[in-house]
């Protein structure tokens, strides 16, 4: 109903494809924006820190990993695993590269867990569904095996944890849990940039073309080992430049068993709830798995007037992830963003439904 | 069941038979089929079957159910690969066919049971039938560099004339899945068509249409034939159809050869009758 | 030096876990079998329905009248999931019955804790996790009776699957169903009693498994992960070959022992976290249908 | 105008004019392989040069007759701009006559040269070839299919733009002088009326008379260059052309083409027109589907809609009574405004509409009230293609639904004793081409042409139109009875599409109902009435009670207008399958064409009037092609009539 489109036509295909045809999302997303950009001025520290810094990192991972489910079909539990590379990467660029820029280090560790990731995708040029799954489970486990027995990774240090180095950008130290938001905003938003780009050309047609019918795929003249170890690739850097984050914006202290699986399967959870093939849904499903603990917690206190016993919080919260992931595969396979998607076509088509 | 119901010619129009010349006029062998035999198993899909196809023609495999037909195509273009028998495309022998290879030779298909890429609209469908002509690697894409732009615009132009071409801009931006089954039909070959093949092979293109849509499915093949000059083979156990739109046809039965030659030909073709009368409809 | 006498003590003992794999990787076969599923949850099973036994023995009741206890509700978990998640998704793609079992997975994690709380408990069996006397006498070999008992009645219970699955007639069905649903459905196989049998078994499976890991290692939320194992065991066995599991199980449990003990050390340990699962991938690229499947031809 | 003689007065200076003062201006946009192509005044006037020159090298001479008949296209408009330019008369035609159709035509004016959209026009043309000697050329613009046709005929548009563009690189000047060259008085168009009755006659208008009256009409309406239109009715209408052609060459705004029929909804909202020309069946056909559609609507806009609806309707009222609305109503109206029908008007792409313009047949006031209700400014115009069109408009703030408005400028009007309306104006045509007698019958010595209307001007100079006079008639008992009148209020129910009355010379008014598929069908679908197709569902007992409950309301309001309370329809039939210009009951504007129809349901009407329950149609009258089926009669309930009488 707020769509006012009579009069936006398009002259040229440019115009046609770009990511917000339409005047009043520019708007809208301006809007978002700008509000993402100034919220550390209204929001204290806890916020910053335990929730809006998580929420991007985890969001960039989710991407990552929706990239490779959502958008390659590729099933994968290994997520974690590539965080964790990304994390062990990024400290020992910075412990042991003089003088390496941040970003460059950062990225460096995206770079290191893509090589991982193209290691353990080349099963999946040969297997694929829950076969491919055991194989990244696999990686998961290796990975983060390695990481705890090869001391070196974390700089020998006694108690096997390592400790982020300050994010310095520019001779700035970004101490403070507003610069460490700000950071992990622009990276974010880049890479998410760059990931919509990368989903509505023609490497995200590939990749969708495996996902949907892989022997047309052929036939149309793609290459699956190109394109899946591809998608391997690029999911794997996000997930590890995620993991950098998560480490050097969230954790600061970090040991590889901060990696489980169980982190895998909330990433998986995230892509799912949020909505698979879907840029928005990984945003949305990351907030949405973030947040649910933190409204139980909230539901409690207004309920029993009492914080329930930690135990049972996080049984709760098993269950009703649990529930929500079986509702969602059976009723909304395409989670919160395909919602929101109904919700706009009908806004534009206000005031008829369809 | 008598003998002209089941051979008798549909009343279909097309131009391009009635016309004296053809835009495109058929030419030396492009595609050679020699002997070609291939097995699951022990199961014998085809047996010493050999074949041409020549440059710019509608040729028609036709046979009962189980014939081969399919298989046949899937030969073609390296799905299967035979265990005897040479392919060659003018001239060149091909050995070790892969679905890819075959497209990279300029050999683009369509399945029976559509094969469309679900998740995505027509048009993107259809962009994606032009993998081969994206060049630009996943960084100069996500950066927006020129050459990614520029190929996006490219294949853009490409598919748009394709939609244009076969009457479906109404239904551009709508997933493929939301279709009615003949207008997927008709986005399949759109996006077989998008990589402008050489040689298109088209497996039961008409299966399971209702008349109007054989009669439209027809059209656009002549047009394509006609306008692109794309050499067609196609597969259908639609007698009638075939006849009218074929330059010229082989009969499979039981993986083997039991006739090839101009409609007519085959139509006079005695054990063509009595495998077609073998079948039970 | 090369110590004989300790490497047979070590194939043995991980003979004798690998069975256990094998056993829970039957789970898994099972429902595979009869409504393909991978049913990723049956490592939440085991743990769930161990911790039932263990809790209803907890609120008195004895051993015998805990043990049907336990597999009723094992039975019922297990009609409730066909019911709920199941067949909501039939004729969806594999990947999603997958994730729907992880989902799963949670609930029922959840559920255990919700209901038995989170603290690891002991579960005695009788049997002494000691060395049996005349074995260390005559060669010296430390060999559990716990982990000879359990090797014992885990070979039992694969033994009699395997034949219920070959001899009886709910086997065949249970064959045709894998199969063919609908074909099974058409030639009168009454697919309802198959599913809660299978079910059933598979609760009973889990179960056991449950009880022996339990009795070695204590009943806790860990059991989730050792039960993880059948997914390389399953890959190297094949999906729906009962010798398969066995065999991939038997070689799982070893390998996976041998290595820790002779190579692990040189990594500081730990490395059975993560062989197997190394070993079904390299497995995977030579031989991705399993040791017992059929290869899968690509129709188009 | 004082300044008229120095204005350009032909199309091809006026093309010039605006390819100098405005030259990279958007003339003409066209959705084409998904986005919006536009071409400039200056890029149309090169277009015409060139093509003009190819034409004249091929040809084509001051005064020779060059036909248009494809769907409305940049190029179709840029041919007409050449041919102007050589000072040869355009023939646009219907795009969906049949070729027997277009026989006529080709061969009453002489037809050279021939623009033709693609091969589907180019077959039935070359059919037509053997018995239309003149034709010389035919150019084809789409070349899909055509690549083997091999007729000397033939040429591409392109082949011709590519010699044309030689010819004006060789000599540009001698090109340009041609387009001066032109007259006021010189012929510009052949209409080809799609007669209601009788062969179609070619109706010659002069540059002068249509560009006169398209400056009137911009005057009034306050055009700009401003302005967008869509050209989506059939160019062989007078009414599209100069909505798509005159005017935009008057006023120098843009014309806009859609993509396909099947996009043009979709096309108009992208768009957003200004400038919007409709003829009653298309808002008839976009009122259902909005009725359609909002009855599917949510609850809660449903009620919204409805409420808003009757509020304005109030509103509306008191101001014509001259009192001020009661608040509530304005509120109301206020809050539905930007709830649903700001929205609404968005969604229909009507919501950049500044002027909508209703014409080429009666309208329902019903159906102009709803649009306005909306808040689209819609009014009607009232003129043929004889009267080039512009006779009488509504003026701003002066809109009543039941009259046409005031004379336009320039127009002088006047009327027999048979009430019949006669025009005198300088847009009148020049004459029937190559018809003289039939000029002779319909224009008199003063110049007054006889438009064959029925109307009056009432107090306050107002006109209203009546019916065709040969149409009207007087019941058995001498009321005077006008079918169009009846037909109009039958047709504004959303259930009925069409609707044919009788009772000339009759002692009752009977009709013949067409129900929409459409609406009647999703009425079907929510009361879960099962049928197998158009014919099943006309039959179903429900439908006609529907149909039935409809006409009841309408003989209501019949019975309100003393004037109109003896024409109650009686009794009525639901046709098996709707009418259509295909097989001619309808011209291809979709006007009925009663002469036809009362042949062919002759058995129908006479079984109406003779009271029987049921009909007998046999194959060739009922459009099922089946043999003959049974149609149900009905009686419908008829109000008694109001004393309270007015005249």
């Amino acid at each position: 109903m707020f769509y006012r489109e009579a009069g936006q036509f398009r002259t040229s295909y440019a115009q046609d494809s770009q990511i917000l045809p339409l005047r009043q999302d520019r708007v809208g997303m301006a809007v978002l924006l700008m509000a993402a950009a100034l919220v550390p001025f209204v929001a204290n520290a806890y916020w910053l820190s335990a929730i809006l810094i998580p929420w991007l990192i985890l969001s960039l991972v989710a991407l990552g990993q929706n990239i490779l489910m959502g958008y390659a079909g590729q099933l994968s539990l290994g997520s974690a695993g590539f965080m964790a590379v990304g994390a062990f990467a990024c400290y020992n660029f910075i412990l042991r590269v003089p003088g390496i820029p941040f970003i460059v280090a950062v990225i460096l560790s995206g770079i290191c867990a893509a090589l991982v990731g193209i290691a353990f995708g080349l099963p999946s040029l040969r297997i694929r569904g829950l076969y491919l799954a055991v194989a990244t489970l696999a990686s998961q486990f290796f990975i983060v095996w390695s990481l705890d027995k090869f001391a070196w990774f974390k700089n020998y240090d006694p108690a096997g944890v390592i400790t982020a180095q300050k994010i310095m950008i520019l001779g700035h130290d970004f101490a403070s849990p507003r610069e460490k938001y700000w950071v992990v905003l622009v990276i974010v938003l880049v890479l998410t940039l760059l990931a919509k780009n990368m989903a509505r050309g023609s490497v995200g047609r590939g990749w969708m073309a495996v996902r949907d019918m892989d022997v047309a795929a052929e036939v149309t003249g793609l290459s699956l080992l190109r394109t899946k170890l591809q998608a391997f690739a690029i999911s794997s850097f996000y997930c590890g430049v995620g993991g950098a984050l998560f480490a050097f914006a969230y954790l600061q202290t970090v040991e590889p068993s901060a990696f489980t699986i169980e982190l895998s399967f909330r990433i998986l959870f995230m892509v799912i709830i949020g909505g698979l093939g879907t840029i928005m849904g990984s945003f949305l499903g990351a907030g949405f798995i973030l947040l649910m603990p933190i409204f139980l917690n909230v539901f409690f206190h207004t309920v029993f007037g009492k914080s329930v016993d930690a135990s049972i919080a996080s049984a709760l919260e098993q269950i009703i992830f649990g529930v929500m992931i079986i509702t969602f595969l059976i009723y909304e396979p395409l989670g919160l963003a395909r919602l929101w998607q109904l919700t706009k076509e009908r806004l534009r088509l206000w005031p008829f439904r369809h | 069941m008598n003998i002209s119901t089941v051979l008798q010619s549909s009343p279909l129009q097309s131009n391009v038979l009635q016309s004296s010349q053809r835009a495109f006029p058929i030419g030396a062998p492009i595609l050679e089929l020699e002997s070609i035999s291939l097995r699951f198993g022990g199961v014998k899909a085809l047996t010493d079957i050999s074949f041409n196809v020549l440059e710019h023609e509608v040729r028609a495999i036709i046979g009962p159910n189980g014939a081969g037909k399919s298989s046949m195509l899937n030969v073609i273009n390296g799905v299967y690969v035979p265990q005897e028998g040479t392919i060659s495309l003018r001239g060149e022998r091909l050995a070790g066919m892969t679905p890819t290879a075959a497209a990279n030779l300029g050999i683009s298909r369509t399945f029976q049971n559509i094969a469309l890429f679900k998740g995505m609209s027509v048009l993107a469908n259809i962009m994606a039938g032009r993998a081969l002509r994206a060049h630009a690697t996943f960084l100069e894409v996500a950066l927006q560099l020129p050459r990614a732009r520029r190929e996006e615009t490219e294949s853009r132009e490409a598919a748009e004339e394709i939609i244009e071409f076969l009457e479906i801009e109404h239904i551009r931006k709508t997933p493929v899945s939301r279709l009615p089954y003949g207008l997927q039909k008709r986005v399949e070959l759109g996006r077989a068509l998008a990589a402008e093949p050489k040689i298109l092979l088209l497996d039961e293109p008409m299966a399971g249409m209702n008349i109007e849509e054989k009669q439209d499915m027809c059209r656009f093949i002549l047009d394509v034939n006609d306008h692109y000059g794309t050499t067609m083979v196609l597969i259908e156990h639609d007698m009638g159809v075939v006849m009218d739109i074929s330059d010229r046809v082989v009969v499979l039965d039981y993986g083997k050869k039991i006739g090839d030659g101009t409609p007519d030909e085959v139509r006079a073709n005695q054990d063509v009758i009595d495998a077609y009368l073998g079948v039970a409809h | 030096m090369f110590d004989i006498s300790f490497f047979i003590e070590v194939l043995v003992g991980g003979l004798l876990s690998g069975i256990m794999y094998s056993l829970v990787a039957l789970g898994f076969v099972l429902i595979y079998k009869a409504s393909s599923v991978f049913n990723f949850a049956q490592g939440s099973m085991v743990f769930f329905a161990v911790l039932t036994f263990v809790g209803v023995m907890e609120k008195g009741l004895p051993f015998w009248a805990a043990l049907p206890v336990a597999v009723g509700v094992m039975v019922l978990v297990g009609m409730a999931t066909e019911r709920f998640v199941l067949r909501p998704l039939v004729s969806q793609s594999e990947d999603t019955l997958l994730m729907a079992t992880i989902g799963l997975s949670f609930v029922i994690e959840g559920v255990a804790q919700l209901v038995w709380g989170v603290d690891v408990r002991n579960l005695d069996l009788g049997i002494r996790d000691e060395p049996i006397g005349w074995v260390l006498d005559s060669t010296g070999m430390l060999i559990s009776q716990l982990d000879i008992t359990a090797g014992i009645v885990a070979s039992v219970m694969v033994a009699s699957l395997a034949l219920l699955f070959s001899r009886t007639k709910v086997g065949r069905g249970l064959r045709a169903v894998a199969d063919d649903h609908t074909a099974a459905l058409s030639i009168g196989i009454p697919l309802k009693q198959i599913w809660m049998l299978v079910w059933a078994t598979a609760g009973v499976v889990a179960l056991v498994a449950g009880m022996l890991w339990g009795a070695r290692s204590g009943v806790q939320f860990a059991l989730v992960w050792v039960a993880l194992k059948a997914l390389p065991v399953l890959i190297i066995g094949g999906f729906t070959s009962v010798p398969g599991v066995i065999v991939a199980g038997l070689l799982v449990g070893a390998s996976e022992k041998i290595v820790e003990v002779y190579i692990g050390p040189k990594f500081g340990g730990g490395v059975e976290v993560w062989f197997p699962y190394v070993l079904a991938v390299l497995f995977l690229l030579v031989r991705p249908e399993g040791l017992f499947g059929e290869r899968i031809i690509r129709r188009v | 105008m004082a300044t008229e003689s120095s204005e350009p007065d032909t199309f091809s200076k006026l093309l010039l004019l605006h390819a100098r003062q405005r030259g990279e201006r958007p003339a003409l946009r066209e959705k084409k392989r998904g986005i919006w192509r536009t071409v400039t005044w200056r890029e149309l006037a090169d277009e015409a040069a060139a093509l003009a020159a190819a034409l004249s090298a091929r040809g084509v001479r001051r005064g020779a007759h060059v036909a248009f008949v494809g769907d409305n296209r940049p190029r179709l408009y840029a041919a007409m701009c050449a041919a102007h330019w050589l000072g040869a008369v355009a023939v646009p035609l219907y795009q969906d006559a049949t070729s027997g159709e277009m026989a006529a035509p080709m061969q009453s004016a002489d037809i050279t040269h021939i623009f033709a959209e693609n091969q589907e026009q180019v077959d039935k043309l070359l059919l037509i070839l053997p018995r239309c000697p003149t034709v010389r050329c035919i150019v084809y613009d789409k070349d899909r299919g055509l690549r083997h046709y091999n007729q000397p005929e033939l040429v591409s548009y392109d082949t011709l733009l590519q010699q044309g563009r030689e010819l004006v690189a060789a000599n540009g000047d001698a090109v340009e002088a041609e387009a001066a060259t032109g007259r006021s008085e010189d012929a510009a168009f052949v209409f080809f009326t799609p007669g209601t009755t009788g062969p179609a006659k070619g109706v010659v208008l002069t540059h002068g008379a249509l560009i006169g009256r398209a400056r009137i009409a911009a005057a009034t309406e306050r055009l700009t260059d401003a302005d967008v239109a869509m050209a989506y009715l059939p160019p062989g209408w007078i009414g599209q052309t100069l909505f798509s052609y005159v005017q935009p060459m008057v006023v120098g705004y843009c014309v806009c083409c859609p993509e396909s029929s099947d996009t043009m909804l979709a096309d108009m909202r992208e768009m957003g027109p200004t400038y919007f020309l409709a003829t009653p069946r298309v808002l008839e056909a976009l009122f259902t589907q909005v009725s359609m559609r909002m009855e599917d609507a949510s609850r809660l806009n449903g009620r919204l809609y409805r409420t808003g609806m009757a509020a304005s309707r109030r509103i509306a009222a008191s101001t014509s009574a001259g009192e001020t609305a009661s608040l509530s109503d304005r509120l109301t109206r206020a809050m539905s405004e930007f709830l649903i029908f700001g929205p609404l008007r968005d969604v229909l792409g009507l919501s950049k509409v500044r002027v909508a313009f209703t014409a080429g047949d009666a309208i329902a006031p019903a159906l102009v009230n709803f649009f306005r209700t909306l808040g689209v400014n819609l009014k009607q115009l009232y003129g043929s293609t004889e009267t080039g069109f512009f006779v009488a408009m509504q003026r701003d703030g002066q809109v009543r639904p039941d009259t046409v408005g005031q004379a336009a400028d320039g127009v002088e009007l006047t009327f027999t004793a048979q009430r019949e309306i006669l025009v005198r104006s300088p847009g009148l045509f020049r004459e029937y081409h190559r018809d003289p007698e039939a000029t002779a019958q319909v224009t008199n010595a003063e110049g007054w042409f006889h438009t064959g209307d029925a109307g009056y001007l009432d107090d306050d100079g107002h006109l209203r139109i009546v019916d065709r006079i040969t149409h009207i008639g007087a019941l058995s008992d001498g009321t005077p009875y006008a079918p169009r009148l009846l037909e109009n209020r039958l047709k504004f129910v959303s259930a009925i599409k069409d609707a044919v009355v009788f009772g000339d010379r009759r002692d009752m008014v009977c009709a013949l109902i067409d129900i929409d598929m459409a609406a009647v069908g999703r009425w079907a679908d929510r009361r879960s009435i099962a049928y197998t197709g158009h014919a099943d569902l006309a039959s179903q007992d429900e439908v006609y009670g529907l149909v039935a409950d409809s006409i009841k309301a309408v003989n209501a309001e019949l019975a309100q207008d003393p004037a109109l309370a003896a024409s109650q329809i009686h009794r009525f039939v639901i046709l098996h399958g709707e009418l259509s210009a295909e097989d001619s009951v309808l011209t291809r504007t979709g006007k009925l064409r009663r002469g036809v129809i009362a042949e062919r349901f002759r058995a129908l009407v006479d079984a109406m009037y003779a009271g029987h329950a049921t009909a007998r149609v046999d194959s060739a009258d009922a459009h099922q092609g089946t043999a003959s089926t049974e149609l149900k009669i009905r009686d419908a309930t008829v109000a008694r009539a109001h004393s309270r009488s007015a005249a």
